[in-house]
């Protein structure tokens, strides 16, 4: 088949790419907004020092650590789900955004220049600079034959195409090269996207802090991330479906099977979570234990279980007796919120209970950080939005194989 | 297509090469070049008045120390006030030269001589020159050719932390940060 | 910074240049200032952050001072200083400070000044007091003086002397008057006691709040380092006995929560235990005291002594009642008072407040008494004087005289104040009503009554009654705002002055403040200077009263006596010499303290300690001479319950409160806290930042419950509570604090500025706005702690 | 070669924060004003921390100055992306502020809290300008700032030392905390002196380091309360 028949096979994967209707703009100019005011904020942030945000002392991190663990999550464990969406890339900003919160963060490089190996925030500066360059030739790599059949398909757009495309023909040779190339990706990216969130966990597990200190934070972060990413893309699909129509390519088993990998990743989640605090509960010490306390029945509490109400008192239920869209819809929102919470109330309680009991600190979030957090979020989403202009949301030359092979073989 | 994506990729790998380049290794980038072009190293830099340095150590055998009184004590060596020149420049007695005329005329007008400051070291740096005097560290090491010239220069290939290290280094003296950065 | 379109751009550009480059392009360095050579000098000082006068080394780098730190041999501080001493430069650099002379433009208070110069200024008081003096009015002129450290007041009585009038009060002692009186009663002397630190080994503390805000903040926060580690060996003991759990109860061996104003019964518990069980310093008391047993006067008739009336009255059953403190307590601190020798017990505000302070102060001076340790090793120590030179007497012509003839305008040494020297917080009511007569000039130094005096309100309407007031502080204080004419002194780094901390550490010493820059910082003036220069504009007997040129000279001259006595640590051939030592040494000091001088210090008619005041006795039967009532009707003015011997002996007056129980339910104490103690320190950033150690609470007030009595009334941690008196009520924040007694509200002095800068104005509460005027009368002061509140939600 | 160490001792600690003003005065820390304090952001190298226990009679307060602690395994220099802060050869732990980045990493990982962060460019009044130490350098914003024992005084009693050909002696140099203590509950010396006092109170029987159990080996040394007892 040639390059046009399929285009004009997949129309409705293209169609979005053409149509720029009122939808569009009313999403894009609001999040466009938030996102220049985000802007706005971090040079205003840049221009008078980070007091402009809440953080004091104690409190030395606090809003933009827990985007940063949040976002970091949702997009990486994007990747490792999702070959067939491309919703990962837009998480690509996130490394930056670890540089809005340093103190000087026009020498966010300095990390490369003066590098000093015994620092864990080097082995997180070095795998999300790894993760990044991989992921992007990853789903660079896979969208090639897209970009060469877009090329064609859009001649106003060769600007962009035309290099990009790297000169794809679809010989033989050529496929043959990316479907290597693809192989040796693949199996990098997981241990890749692995290593980023184990390290991200280690920038809080090796330090001193009261409840950071812990074994089980690599793995127990590795879940949450997933657990979220998950969440977040059945969010994405779902949106993308009801908007683009693509209801013939995302089909509801599709989403039952993404349900029960949720379900899995609920249960899997809350053991996590209840080794860790049972952990610290049965056993330790004071400092540990004052942090804990803050978080059951103290200052904490009221986000704590908030926390656990979104994350498993409610999805656990709907995701087993009620595994529809609607269902999936309501259960992926509360756990991408709820983990959110989670990620603040791993932070933050800490830092309020020091290790040395005497310290007292407290934090409240400034005008400044909410703006970057809404930010943070309206970027995400208009990246993905105006991509979704760009790129065909659905890989075409998958889809299209995919079906080759169930006509050559039909069951 | 291709020898544009090549040439691109070098170009970013080049930059990318020249920023770490710069920062990392500052020293020896620029002793490389002042080594080709030596004479870039030293600067004249216009005094209000141009002070025969020459004339006054080796003709008239001044001490350092008569102007920069406070190098044998203190951080900074000072820059001579007029209370100084009005030793000899009080009047044109000593000297009719132009230069030697003008500190005359700020010696009666009582108005100190805006001198230039020509080895500005960074704030956060503590330079004690009466360490270094004291350990017979000799004014040229840093300051160059300005004790032996006629007018007023300035070594610009000098004022780097890793010169400092290595001098600190090849004498023995402590490396430590604190040794010179001030808290 | 105001968000405009430009801004807003330039913002965006910024952050997205931000990513891309260093900070140095965006924020081009400051450029460096004038090049000058580092050049380091030491000069010396006498710091005046609080009364205790110690003594200062100032570390200056290109002239400007830049630390502070002690003088390594100083008596008072032995090289050490005390937070407010390290914030000092903030005095000096404060950018609020009076940088000329101003005359006020606007209505008063207003703040609105015209600059003028010196010369003017000099010449319009000038005129204007010749005017008074031409009139025959002298006596209507009035200083108010607060901080007059050595011979300022001695120069500023001297022109009152001369000038001719009796209006000035100028005491140093505001607040703690109590203790005084009770020293003066029993003792007859006229300055505070302090502890032999080096020797005392167990330390009965009423109130005194020792750790933060006692006279000589330095000599006790160096003794306590000697109480307790000081001597190898030898760990003292301290005992704070005080309703409120301070930081000096907390320091303390034991706390001993009292009720409030009792002290002086608990005393009185300990000297029966004592007495009863005989392990008094028989020794001192039959040589050196007096009306210790039942004795007979020259008539022949019987009167009561101390033992007898303690046995009587105060047992540590009845004490018990009276105190709230268990009889076992009682007994225990009895016995460790006598058994640890040399023991001393001491007393502070709590006890100098109250409307029956002196005779509490009286019952506890007789406790040490009863031990012997005063003017011994380890226990009270008697001021001994530094040998001044002393002046010739001030010229007074037949104005002067006339003038100083008139009664004073606060009345005090006359009923109901026989034995003040001064009242101040009379002065509102007597100026607004012009009795005795009108006052047509105020001067002010050094003192601001506006913010120490309770009941303020009044006061500013008496200021609006005085035609004319000239103010000499160096800052913009409350009462400042209310001048006619600043003639600003310089900050104590600025000027000559002489300085006897009082109480110091009991040998003769003294300090010199010497300018440490060359000219003020600014275009001001030192008082001193400022008075010479108005005598001289007086003519005639002032003018000659004032033979100085200036301060310096005026310090010469005293100090030679000082150099003629050949002794203590400076000792030089010739005056100048001396005097360059001492500028460098920043003091002269005498080697050692002369122990057990009694016969020579007390100043009793017995000239021995008396348990029995005879100067008071002798002081109210001139009254009642003079004024025809009878010594029980004096007493009944007074306000004293005792009835015969027994009021001329320590004893427990009820400390009387004032507002209903049921209205105001609690008991309103004020505490003092090192780093705002004055009030003074407002203006100085660090002190503001300085925790309250505590509650780590800075750069505001507060007021403290306990937590069941804010459970009762509904209040949590953090809540904003009214807090009101029968005058007046104030909005702050409420804590919790378990130390807090329940029955009490304490609130922390020293905020509540309404000028005086920018780091103080408006912030926090000021308890005097809420204090009701009661007195003391026998010892003619104000009683702090006499006030009831109430507190409820805001 | 030297060892800095410090010894406080709470029995004679009387909490006036003579140390916390005289430090601050010393080093140009900028007092941070009313709100910032509240968020925590007044910097206090040598801060004043207490704990009020107990109820109304049988309270109790304990408090304490807490400098940098100089430990000899300093959690917070491993963790410093680009070697900012490390510990000297002298054994004080060093923060060299023109390599900070801010990332603020130290100051989380310092389990005695003692790190502190320039959360705004220091605004000083123009009059208190002169009044600043020269010989300290003035932070930017952005950076992380501490303790370090006064080392412009160390540095400059080294000098000192070496014009006259001779080590230091003891007692010859000491922090504004120590040179000011009105109580001298601060003693300030050389650990590797064998006569030093430090040494001596350090080995005290009533001598104790914070949180001793995390391995941070502090070479700040705190000297218990002691108890009267009669007799």
């Amino acid at each position: 088949m040639d390059s046009e028949a399929i285009a004009r096979k997949h129309e409705k994967i293209l169609a979005p790419m053409t149509r720029a209707g009122r939808m569009f703009w009313a999403t894009v100019i609001p999040l466009a907004a938030i996102f220049l005011w985000s802007v706005f904020a971090f040079g205003w942030q840049y221009r008078s020092g980070l007091g402009e945000t809440g953080m004091g002392h104690p409190v030395s991190w606090a809003f933009y650590l827990v985007n940063f663990v949040f976002f970091i999550g949702i997009s990486h464990a994007g990747a490792l789900v999702s070959a067939v969406l491309r919703i990962t890339r837009a998480g690509w900003g996130t490394p930056f955004g670890r540089a809005f919160d340093l103190g000087r963060s026009s020498r966010f490089y300095w990390v490369a220049l003066h590098a000093q190996f015994k620092s864990p925030l080097l082995w997180d500066f070095t795998c999300i600079m790894t993760y990044f360059t991989v992921s992007v030739i990853f789903l660079y790599v896979l969208m090639v034959p897209d970009i060469g059949l877009l090329r064609e398909r859009f001649p106003n757009r060769r600007w962009l195409y035309r290099p990009l495309s790297l000169g794809w023909t679809g010989t033989e040779k050529e496929w043959s090269t990316i479907g290597k190339a693809i192989g040796i990706l693949c199996v990098a990216v997981i241990p890749i996207a692995v290593s980023v969130h184990t390290v991200v966990s280690w920038v809080f597990g090796m330090q001193t802090q009261p409840m950071w200190h812990s074994t089980i934070f690599a793995p127990y972060f590795v879940v949450g991330a997933i657990y979220s990413g998950i969440a977040a893309i059945i969010v994405v699909t779902l949106a993308l479906r009801k908007v683009y129509h693509l209801e013939d390519y995302l089909k509801p088993y599709h989403f039952n099977n993404m349900g029960l990998l949720l379900l899995t990743f609920t249960l899997l989640w809350a053991y996590f979570t209840f080794a860790e605090h049972l952990t610290v509960g049965y056993s330790g010490g004071s400092a540990e234990q004052a942090v804990l306390w803050s978080k059951l029945t103290g200052k904490y509490a009221l986000l704590f279980w908030i926390m656990a109400v979104l994350c498993f008192v409610i999805p656990f239920p709907i995701l087993i007796f009620w595994r529809t869209l609607p269902g999936l819809l309501i259960s992926s929102i509360c756990i991408i919120v709820g983990m959110w919470i989670e990620r603040y109330t791993i932070i933050i309680p800490s830092f309020i209970e020091p290790r040395l009991s005497y310290v007292r600190g407290d934090y409240m979030p400034s005008w400044v950080e909410w703006s970057m957090t809404a930010g943070l979020a309206a970027g995400f989403t208009l990246a993905f939005v105006i991509f979704s202009k760009l790129f065909p949301v659905i890989s075409i030359w998958e889809t299209e194989k995919e079906e080759r092979e169930k006509e050559s073989n039909p069951r | 297509m291709k020898k544009a994506i090549l040439s691109l990729i070098v170009l970013v790998i080049i930059s990318l090469f020249a920023l770490v380049a710069y920062h990392r290794f500052p020293v020896r980038t620029k002793t490389a070049f002042f080594s080709v072009f030596p004479i870039f190293t030293w600067v004249s830099i216009d005094q209000p008045v141009l002070f025969n340095h020459i004339l006054h150590t080796q003709n008239l055998n001044l001490n350092c120390n008569f102007c920069h009184r406070y190098a044998g004590q203190y951080r900074s060596a000072g820059l001579p006030n007029i209370e100084i020149c009005k030793a000899c420049h009080a009047t044109d007695a000593m000297s009719k030269r132009p230069e030697a005329l003008k500190v005359v005329r700020y010696v009666q007008k009582g108005k100190e001589i805006p001198w230039e400051k020509m080895y500005d070291l960074p704030k956060f740096v503590v330079f004690p020159h009466s360490i270094h005097v004291q350990n017979n560290i000799d004014c040229s090491v840093c300051h160059g050719l300005t004790p032996k010239k006629e007018r007023p220069v300035k070594m610009v290939d000098r004022n780097y932390m890793a010169w400092c290290m290595d001098c600190h280094q090849k004498r023995g003296a402590s490396n430590d940060c604190y040794a010179c950065h001030s808290s | 910074m105001k968000i405009s379109r430009r801004n807003l751009l330039k913002m965006i550009g910024a952050a997205t240049l931000g990513m891309a480059l260093p900070d140095e392009l965006l924020h081009a360095l400051p450029k460096e200032g004038e090049w000058i050579p580092y050049e380091e000098h030491w000069s010396s000082g006498v710091c005046l952050q609080c009364p205790s006068g110690c003594g200062l080394r100032i570390r200056s780098v290109n002239r400007w001072p830049v630390k502070l730190e002690g003088i390594k041999d100083y008596p008072v501080n032995k090289g050490r200083l005390c937070p407010k001493g390290q914030a000092g430069l903030q005095v000096l650099y404060d950018p609020d400070r009076i940088r000329y002379p101003l005359r006020r433009k606007g209505d008063r208070g207003k703040e609105e000044w015209e600059k003028i110069s010196w010369d003017e200024a000099i010449d319009q008081v000038t005129q204007r007091l010749n005017k008074l003096r031409q009139d025959g009015k002298s006596h209507q002129l009035l200083v108010l003086g607060g901080r007059y450290r050595g011979h300022m007041h001695d120069l500023m009585s001297r022109f009152m002397e001369a000038y001719g009038s009796p209006n000035h009060l100028g005491n140093p002692a505001r607040g703690s008057e109590g203790i005084l009186k009770g020293h003066l009663f029993t003792m007859g002397i006229k300055e505070f006691l302090s502890i032999h630190w080096e020797g005392v080994n167990y330390l009965l503390s009423f109130g005194a709040s020792l750790l933060e805000a006692s006279r000589s903040t330095m000599v006790n926060l160096r003794g306590y380092g000697l109480l307790r580690r000081g001597r190898p060996g030898i760990r003292g003991k301290l005992v704070q006995v005080e309703p409120r759990f301070s930081l000096t109860a907390s320091k303390a061996d034991q706390w001993i929560p009292i009720q409030p104003g009792t002290d002086g019964a608990l005393a009185l518990g300990i000297a029966h235990w004592i007495i009863k069980e005989k392990p008094y310093d028989q020794d001192f008391i039959s040589r050196h005291t007096f009306g210790f047993d039942d004795w007979k006067d020259s008539n022949g008739n019987p009167r009561m002594g101390f033992k007898n009336l303690v046995l009587k009255e105060y047992s540590p059953g009845q004490v018990s009642f009276l105190t709230g403190i268990p009889e076992e307590k009682i007994i225990q601190l009895a016995k460790e008072f006598s058994s640890h020798k040399p023991s001393v017990a001491i007393s502070g505000r709590g006890v100098g407040m109250q409307t029956n302070g002196a005779y509490s102060q009286m019952a506890i001076d007789s406790l040490n008494a009863l031990v012997g340790s005063i003017d011994r090793q380890g226990g009270l120590l008697l001021q001994r004087k530094a040998p001044f030179q002393t002046w010739l007497p001030p010229l007074k012509d037949s104005i002067a005289e006339k003038g100083l003839s008139r009664p004073r305008i606060d009345g005090a040494g006359k009923l109901p104040f026989p034995f003040a020297q001064e009242v101040p917080y009379i002065l509102p009511e007597r100026i607004a009503r012009g009795e005795p007569y009108p006052i047509d000039t105020l001067f002010l130094y050094y003192t601001n009554p506006l913010f120490s005096i309770p009941e303020s309100e009044k006061l500013k309407t008496a200021l609006e009654k005085i035609p004319f007031i000239v103010s000499f502080s160096p800052f913009m204080d409350e009462t400042t705002t209310f001048a006619d004419l600043v003639l600003p002194d310089g900050t104590y780094f600025e000027r000559w002055q002489d300085d006897t901390p009082e109480p110091g550490p009991g040998l003769s010493m003294f300090g010199l403040r010497s300018p440490v820059l060359e000219n003020p910082l600014y275009d001001v003036r030192e008082t001193g200077n400022v008075l010479i220069e108005i005598a001289k504009g007086l003519g005639g007997n002032v003018a000659k009263s004032f033979p100085w040129k200036d301060m310096t000279e005026v310090l010469r001259e005293s100090i030679r006596g000082v150099f003629k006595s050949k002794r203590g640590s400076i000792r030089t051939k010739d005056f100048d010499e001396f005097w360059k030592a001492l500028i460098e040494g920043g003091g002269w000091w005498d080697g050692a303290y002369p122990y057990g001088e009694w016969r020579k210090k007390f100043d009793t008619p017995s000239g021995r300690f008396e348990f029995y005041s005879q100067i008071m006795e002798h002081g109210l039967r001139q009254l009642s001479k003079d004024g025809s009532k009878n010594l029980e009707a004096i007493l009944k003015e007074l306000k004293i319950e005792a009835k015969g011997d027994k009021a001329f002996l320590p004893h427990f007056e009820k400390p009387r409160l004032i507002g209903e129980e049921k209205d105001y339910p609690f008991q309103l104490i004020h505490y003092k806290w090192m780093a705002t103690a004055e009030g003074r320190g407002a203006n100085q950033p660090y002190l503001q930042e300085t925790a309250a150690p505590h509650l780590q609470e800075r750069w505001n007030s507060w007021i403290e419950i306990h937590p069941d009595t804010a459970q009762t009334l509904g209040i949590k941690d953090g809540d904003s509570v009214w807090i009101e008196s029968k005058v007046g009520k104030v909005k702050t924040k409420a804590r919790l604090f378990p130390g807090a007694h329940p029955k009490c509200i304490h609130i922390p002095y020293g905020q509540g500025h309404r000028a005086y800068g920018r780091w103080a104005k408006g912030r926090g509460i000021n308890p005097n706005d809420l204090l009701v005027s009661d007195y003391d009368y026998l010892g003619g002061f104000l009683s702090h702690f006499s006030t009831r509140v109430k507190v409820y939600k805001a | 070669m030297y060892r800095w160490g410090m010894v406080i001792d709470l029995d004679r600690c009387t909490g006036c924060q003579a140390c916390v003003v005289a430090c601050r005065q010393e080093n140009n820390v900028l007092f941070a004003g009313e709100d910032e304090a509240k968020l925590g952001r007044a910097k206090f190298w040598m801060n004043f921390i207490s704990e009020v226990k107990g109820s109304y009679p049988d309270v109790r307060m304990h408090f304490f100055p807490i400098p940098c602690m100089q430990c000899d395994h300093p959690p917070c220099t491993k963790v410093c992306p680009v070697e900012a802060t490390y510990k000297n050869p002298e054994g004080i732990v060093a923060h060299i502020y023109p390599r900070c980045i801010g990332v603020r990493m130290c100051i989380s990982n310092c389990p005695y809290t003692v790190r502190y962060f320039n959360w705004h460019a220091p605004s000083w009044p123009d009059e208190y300008k002169r009044g600043r130490n020269p010989d300290v350098y003035k932070r930017r914003k952005g950076v992380t700032e501490k303790c370090n024992f006064c080392i412009q005084r160390i540095r400059k009693a080294k000098w000192n030392a070496k014009r006259e050909k001779r080590k230091l002696h003891d007692g010859e140099v000491i922090p504004a905390c120590a040179q000011t203590c009105p109580s001298e509950a601060i003693t300030f010396g050389d650990l590797n002196d064998p006569k030093s006092r430090v040494l001596k109170l350090s080995k005290s029987r009533r001598a104790f380091r914070l949180l001793d159990d995390l391995g941070t080996e502090p070479k700040v040394y705190y000297l218990k309360e002691g108890e009267w007892d009669d007799g």
